[in-house]
């Protein structure tokens, strides 16, 4: 399932060649994003990117986790989009075990500025954490 | 102007296949190829460890070290060449004060006067410094316009202030302050004064002696010249009473396990070895200024500033951020609705350099409600063809977000 | 060995007409050609300001600086790389400690133990630190070998010494000292030890793991590289307890006027803009130390010591300063009668650099009685045909003065 | 009086083009100045130098100055000697206005390293110091 979507995106990426088509991309994707309640926005749910905010939230439903997210700047929002598009309603143990090649693969890390993928990286650790804490529990 | 920018090689290389646009020079500058090869010849034929040394090479480079401090001090129009310190760089030479002065002149209950436009460097010291001590950091308002409001001075001098420490020009919005009236009132009042001149130095003619401040601080990379070196000006009366703040080599007189005594200025404040390779670079650095003029720099600049408030504001959309009466160096600005980490990474694209983000400066932020700014920083060889370049970056911007 | 020396330009230069013999390495030792450039190539091509910036040429220099960072981690063997704090010197970090570590750890009455083999920068800091405290400096005896007499140790270590610090190698002396077995002793009762490792990391694979040294401190100027960057290596526990040093720049997580909250490991102990060029001339250094190895050129420079001392003894009327068993770097020595700066000022003339008096470990000098020595300092570069040029020096100083 | 001894010095010096023999006459000079009582050699007599400790005192005797001086490094002494020679037996008026220029033309500044030539400079002004102090006490 998570594959399936990874490829599906790995695909829609490599139709732009240009950075500007990604970073449109990521923009509109930003856009998307599902809006996290405005009590979520809580220091636990927040990751410190070096010069934008992103608050990550995540509650369990059915076995699944769902979730939402917000940030003042519109790519790291849309960064964070792509990510949820990939790992949202998915089962803890399904994102515990994702392939995370697609990252390599999207050449996300060259195109965005190391600053950036860093931002990446601390979100998909704390996409991987609520899915540890959400295992432990059930 | 060619000619001028021919001399620095960076300005020559490409970013993401476009021509570098640097316009990040309030966060360094970039270094002409005389100060480059300065450090290099240096290495190449003077290398060696300085002051005690009776070999020809290490009473050489003594020499160089020496000669530059003499420099310093006619660039800075200093009394004594030993009121020159050499730091790492501005946030040493105010963490120096900071502790030896704070040390031997300021205990609990007394206070400390800083700015609302300050840098982290000219704020976290002092916070440091009154925790340790017992005292208490005041801070002196600024408007809407980021200017000082001075007029309060009166109420924030007293007695208990021991020292005030001001930027000469602020980096996160230009403004230049008024730091001679500063300087004279808290001398009225007997207070010593430290001018954060990170900002200044290589803008405007500074003349220690006229302004009287007590201390000045500057970086060298910011002037042209090379990272991991800075200057502690300071007055002798104070820099003598100081007690050292770093222990080590070159700083003493006699050690014994029982005693030990240090040596005299300057070199009461430079334990270890010292970085002769960047002092040496930040000498030609300092003739690169004399060379070029500071004022055909200032005039330069100021031009530049002007073009591209005026082409952002013809763009629209666009928000100034600082609007003082005197402005130096840099234009902060937001796009509206726009954060200003998204506008940095489309301009990065175009090859350009620009700061983003609170610049080292978050109470002034704060002030303003805003995350951070864009900001767009200018040295002697920039082009207002650069600027148009800023501009198409903006304008894409604008397309992509809004 | 030809082609390694050819490395060094300095090498081929001359002094008052005649080759540059530079045997004063223990100073600071001279750059290989890759060193320099890396630096003028990170000013020609990546100059930059670090770590806030989105532009590119900011993130390459900071992945430059960064990457520098790791390759300090391997070089020494540290767990994390987070564990490495770039200072400006050997003599900056131990300060650092000084302050940070004795403001959290030290009070009235307790006790830092050191040396009597230390160089004034592995003293001085502590007695300060000891004023500020209130605590004592107490001192390890070293015997007429110049070798620590470990078995004081015992007397000495108690549950008021708060922290170590000692020379991994003495620059003074060359002596090794067992550290590892005195880290060993310490850690037995539960005290940290920091080790000024200045001399060592040039000359002997320095494995901060397996020696379980708290902290670790030396000078880039020391091992091939540029002037004004040095290494601060403290254990994650340690580093993270202590209070930041100085304040400013890149060491703050945020700032307000009420209250300041700092940076995570290592930026905490970071203030102010980082000497990114230096750092990334370090990074060379290590490159190139690791492309000769230590163990070439440990064995090159043992047999020079060895050959130095033989050639010395067989002179006649010679005295060497330090015997001790295990010996890396130096050959300190006297010629009888005669003032070491008056050798020095001869041998001088001969191109020949070595370095004469105190060497920054008076008192050391005052143990043995003597103004200061004769110092002869080993790097990889030098030949035996360099030390036949001092042996002619040294014939004709005792011509002239005996 | 002063002029006629240091022309004499130049001349002599003039005579040496090999820096070895400049330092072997200033050995050979050493050995021939005042030696000082060990009491004299106090904290008030000694000029700091680099890496010598050089002792210079002073006594007045029918209106001229006698110097004696000691140091532990020879060619410190010897220095010390060529300056003594100069202003020994002199009054201070004659110290006072004496012409140092014959400083520069022994090319002792430039011959000897600049700590030596620090050192030179510092007992200079010694000597000058004690023809003031003894100036001001007649
Ligand atoms: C043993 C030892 N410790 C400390 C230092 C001080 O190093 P730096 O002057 O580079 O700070 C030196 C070098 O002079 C040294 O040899
Ligand atoms: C106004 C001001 N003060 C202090 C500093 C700190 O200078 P440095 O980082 O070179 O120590 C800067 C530069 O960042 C500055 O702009």
């Amino acid at each position: 399932m998570i594959k399936e979507k990874t490829d599906q995106l790995v695909n829609e990426f490599s139709l732009f060649d240009e950075w500007m088509d990604k970073y449109t991309y990521l923009i509109e994707l930003g856009k998307t994003v599902p809006p996290i309640d405005e009590d979520k926005k809580k220091e636990e749910n927040l990751i410190k990117g070096c010069q934008s905010r992103v608050w990550l939230d995540a509650t369990l439903a059915e076995g699944k986790i769902h979730f939402t997210a917000d940030s003042d700047a519109i790519i790291t929002k849309g960064i964070a989009a792509l990510l949820i598009r990939v790992f949202n309603h998915e089962t803890p143990e399904a994102i515990l075990e994702a392939d995370l090649s697609f990252l390599d693969t999207l050449g996300l890390k060259e195109h965005l500025s190391p600053t950036r993928s860093n931002g990446l990286l601390s979100m998909v650790k704390q996409i991987k954490f609520y899915a540890m804490a959400f295992q432990a529990k059930s | 102007m060619h000619s001028l920018r021919s001399q620095f090689p960076i300005l020559k290389t490409s970013v993401h296949n476009k021509p570098l646009v640097y316009l990040d020079n309030a966060a360094t500058n970039q270094k002409p190829l005389r100060v480059i090869n300065a450090i290099s010849n240096y290495y190449i034929q003077q290398n060696s460890n300085i002051h005690r040394g009776v070999h020809a090479l290490s009473q050489q480079a003594t020499e160089s070290y020496e000669h530059v401090r003499e420099q310093v001090k006619t660039f800075i129009n200093a009394k004594h060449s030993h009121e020159i310190i050499f730091t790492r760089g501005t946030t040493e030479a105010i963490n120096l004060v900071a502790y030896s002065f704070c040390k031997k002149y300021v205990s609990s209950g007394d206070e400390i006067l800083i700015s609302a436009l300050e840098h982290h460097s000219n704020i976290v010291p002092w916070q440091m410094a009154c925790e340790e001590r017992g005292a208490t950091l005041k801070v002196l308002p600024m408007n809407l316009n980021g200017e000082l409001m001075t007029e309060a001075l009166p109420q924030l001098l007293s007695n208990k202030v021991k020292l005030v420490a001001i930027a000469h020009i602020s980096n996160a919005l230009g403004t230049v302050n008024p730091i001679k009236k500063m300087i004279d009132a808290a001398h009225h009042l007997g207070i010593p004064v430290l001018i954060d001149g990170a900002q200044a130095v290589a803008h405007t003619k500074v003349d220690v002696q006229a302004l009287d401040c007590d201390f000045y601080c500057f970086s060298g990379h910011k002037m042209y010249g090379p990272m991991g070196i800075g200057v502690l000006y300071g007055k002798e009366q104070w820099l003598e009473t100081m007690p050292p703040y770093q222990g080590g080599g070159e700083m003493i007189d006699e050690v014994t396990f029982k005693k030990t005594t240090y040596n005299v200025l300057p070199f009461k404040f430079e334990a270890g070895t010292p970085n002769v390779g960047d002092v040496i670079g930040l000498g030609e650095a300092l003739r690169f200024i004399s060379d070029t003029g500071i004022s055909t720099i200032a005039e330069t600049e100021e031009a530049l500033i002007r073009y591209c408030e005026e082409q952002l504001l013809a763009e629209g959309g666009i928000t100034l951020v600082g609007t003082p009466e005197k402005k130096s160096g840099v234009v902060s600005f937001l796009i509206d609705n726009v954060h200003p980490y998204d506008a940095g990474t489309i301009i990065d694209r175009f090859g350009v350099a620009v700061r983003t983000g609170h610049h080292c400066a978050q109470p002034v932020m704060d002030f303003f409600g805003i995350p951070g700014t864009i900001r767009a920083s200018f040295a002697v060889y920039n082009t207002k063809a650069e600027i148009d370049v800023l501009i198409k970056a903006v304008q894409q911007v604008k397309t992509m977000f809004c």
